[in-house]
């Protein structure tokens, strides 16, 4: 349950919007064996949805081997400043998140 | 040439091609300024994307506000050197003498006395989970510390040294920077006294050189990329004992706070850049 | 300063305490310093407080490193004298192992720590301060490049003899090295520093081939 | 209450307040979760992952440009990025045949969004990271090899 939120940087210029995010999240490999040897159990964000303006703007999937704390940066076209950006992900226990920010 | 890419790209990746123009084509065996080069680029590239650390500001931030321990208050009434709920700047000004306590402390040592003294909390409840363990995600301690050097960012170091205790944990501070002991015959100063040192490939700074410190010093707490969690300057001291061979250092004590004092001061006037990001 | 050591040492007898030395602390001799020390660390399994105790010639070179003061000559003879004195040569009178087993010591970077597993050999960690190889890139300059250094130096038995030296202890050519005294520390065994010596001399190892 | 606790208390309310507005319902990230592909994060070479996506043999092509540090100091945390000029691009994705499994991230691209991406992924050792890019129907490729280092005192 340990969700904390993202960090979402959205800036537009000339009609192209950056969105740079942070997530915190372990994405634990389930390669990994702790102090007593045994293997820690796979734990990491299977997919990532960006929506503005109620129009899908990017997903994606992703394994393990994806950093912990994972960082995404993309960009899309057909937004304004003072739109909202929306970031949700969801991991391999199901917890999910979502996160909102302003486009600037 | 690699500028005029860099004018050419836009966004995100323009500084990263300049990484990777720098080394592509043959596989020529690396010289030193080479691979230093490359990490340079690395590092780069790392502080370009964000820093994990921030994550932990916030939470740090909320852990700060919320009401708990026996007399279930916040730390907002924690005096951290500049009167009661000051946070911003106490960061910069720490180590210092405190007389409610008739010593003096350095950040960590001092939130720790504010969870006792006003929040009424055993400090034995909480030095041994101080820090993450291999694997884990930071802990609440290390949010705590990461949000208040934050509060700090900008600001230049100014540990005082007008007590005669600042002045005396500075003296030995430095003494035992200089200690060497242990089957190593290890110091401090074995790997942070001397410039343009590296351990591996890391940069080892010289912490008697004053833009040294103050690098070293002002990014710490730090992000350890190597460890995903945010690592304090109490644990900084602690791992480097480890390494050094030498028994382990208690959280909040005197040589720690001692040590903190010295290398404060070294990083005088350095601004506060924390939470860094870390190898 | 006695009297105030006399105060932490009656303070520190308390039990209830946090903070069990008499405050304001304001001393600051070695005396003092070495009481704070030995009340700030704590032991585990066989790194006890003992390691935080002084040589004579670790106090020498720490006081020479912090005053920035030369040791005097005389000082400094006797040093050289007893570091060179704790040197064994290896008992079979030969100096070269295996140099892929001392690659191995080379690399690893443990032994000795409270986090280490009790009994795990200890490595030589020589590329944290030396270039060695052209393989490995990740190498420190903390001390000279070691790259080609038998094919530089030829494998004379002088050559042979004062190499194994320097890695026993460094301490008998440069008083307060910062190079740990692996043979007389007893950081490394005989045939670990055997297999670095092989990796230094042998014409096949990658120090000398690449 | 520790962080885990507040936090899942402060993600529930974030969720609700997510699902009241309508813009998100916890169906639709399981709807996404529903569509990973286990047989592409399963693959442990380029091949597995060519043939789960239906790639046949990618060409290489000098349009897609993969960015890579030529030397990373941890293996834990090493920053990519993919761009591409070419058009009609769909899906974009990091592979790395040295790791566990070969492929890392699959990025979708809508109309819209730039074929313009970065990340930061793990790598198991030294070794060639590839950047694959739908554009059309056809997938197209590019290389770079990224040293992993040995950091810090060594214990």
């Amino acid at each position: 349950m340990a969700t904390r939120p993202m960090r979402i940087r959205a800036k537009e210029s000339d009609g192209v919007v950056d969105v740079k995010v942070l997530m915190a999240h372990v994405m634990e490999t389930g390669q990994r064996k702790d102090q007593d040897g045994k293997v820690v159990p796979a734990w990491h964000i299977t997919n990532v949805m960006a929506k503005c303006n109620d129009k899908e703007v990017f997903s994606a999937q992703w394994g393990p081997a994806i950093s912990r704390d994972p960082y995404l940066a993309f960009s899309f076209k057909g937004a304004k400043k003072g739109d909202k950006v929306e970031i949700t992900w969801i991991d391999t226990k199901k917890e999910t998140r979502t996160d909102t920010a302003e486009i600037k | 040439m690699l500028r005029q890419l860099k004018k050419k790209l836009p966004g995100a990746i323009a500084f990263l091609l300049i990484a990777s123009a720098t080394g592509s084509g043959s596989a020529i065996a690396q010289s030193a300024d080479s691979t230093q080069e490359g990490i340079d680029d690395y590092r780069q590239m790392l502080s370009d994307g964000g820093n994990p650390g921030d994550l932990l500001v916030d939470t740090g931030k909320e852990l700060w506000q919320e009401k708990k321990g026996p007399k279930n208050v916040s730390l907002q009434a924690c005096d951290l050197g500049l009167g009661p709920g000051v946070v911003k700047g106490a960061y910069a000004q720490m180590p210092r003498f405190f007389k409610d306590a008739d010593k003096v402390m350095d950040v960590e040592t001092r939130i720790l006395y504010c969870m006792e003294t006003v929040q009424g909390i055993n400090p034995k409840d909480i030095t041994p989970t101080v820090f993450s363990k291999s694997g884990e995600i930071s802990t609440d301690w290390e949010a705590i510390v990461a949000y208040v050097a934050s509060e700090s960012a900008g600001i230049a170091m100014a540990a005082p040294q007008n007590h005669e205790a600042e002045k005396a944990a500075y003296e030995r501070g430095q003494k035992i920077f200089f200690h060497r002991s242990g089957p190593y015959d290890f110091s401090c100063a074995t790997c942070h006294g001397a410039a343009d040192k590296r351990i591996r490939l890391q940069n080892l700074p010289d912490l008697l050189n004053a833009k040294d410190a103050q690098q070293a010093y002002t990014t710490w707490p730090g992000y350890r990329v190597s460890q995903g969690v945010v690592r304090t300057m109490q644990w900084r001291l602690q791992d480097c004992f480890r390494q050094q061979r030498l028994p382990k250092l208690k959280f909040a004590s005197q040589a720690s706070i001692d040590l903190l004092t010295f290398l404060a001061v070294k990083a005088k006037e350095g601004k506060m850049a924390a939470p860094g990001i870390k190898r | 300063m006695k009297k105030l050591h006399y105060a932490m040492v009656m303070a520190s007898l308390s039990l209830a305490g946090a903070h069990s030395f008499a405050q304001p602390l304001t001393g600051t001799s070695d005396q003092d310093v070495m009481t704070v020390l030995k009340e700030s660390f704590s032991p585990v399994g066989d790194v006890k407080l003992d390691r935080l105790e002084q040589s004579p010639e670790q106090k020498a070179c720490s006081d020479m490193a912090a005053t920035g003061q030369a040791i005097p000559k005389e000082v400094m003879e006797k040093l050289l004298k007893q570091a060179m004195a704790s040197i064994k040569s290896p008992a079979d009178k030969q100096f070269l192992g295996d140099w892929k087993a001392g690659e191995k010591v080379a690399q690893s970077g443990v032994g000795l720590q409270f986090s280490d597993k009790p009994g795990v050999a200890s490595g030589g960690n020589c590329y944290a301060c030396h270039q060695m190889t052209k393989s490995e890139i990740a190498f420190g300059n903390i001390g000279p490049s070691l790259l080609h250094y038998g094919k530089n130096r030829g494998n004379t038995a002088q050559m042979l003899e004062y190499t194994w030296n320097k890695i026993y202890n460094s301490h008998a050519y440069t008083a307060c090295s910062t190079m740990p005294r692996f043979g007389s520390a007893g950081i490394l065994t005989e045939q670990q520093i055997k297999d670095v010596m092989a990796l230094l001399f042998d014409p096949a190892s990658p120090v000398n081939k690449e | 209450m520790d962080i885990r606790r507040r936090n899942f208390l402060q993600a529930s309310a974030v969720l609700s307040f997510a699902v009241m507005t309508g813009v998100l319902t916890l169906e639709e990230a399981h709807a996404a979760q529903a569509q990973w592909n286990k047989e592409l994060f399963d693959a442990t070479d380029n091949e597995g992952v060519f043939k789960a996506l239906g790639a046949g043999s990618p060409e290489k092509s000098d349009k897609v440009k993969l960015v890579a540090p030529d030397i990373a100091e941890n293996g834990a945390v090493v920053p990519i990025a993919l761009k591409t000029d070419l058009e009609n691009v769909t899906m974009m994705a990091f592979l790395i045949p040295e790791n566990p499994n070969t492929m890392t991230g699959m990025f979708n691209i809508p109309e819209g969004t730039e074929p313009d991406i970065a990340t930061r992924v793990k790598m198991a050792k030294t070794s060639d990271i590839f950047g694959l890019v739908k554009a059309g129907d056809k997938y197209y490729l590019a290389q770079k090899e990224v040293k992993v280092t040995l950091g810090g005192c060594g214990g």
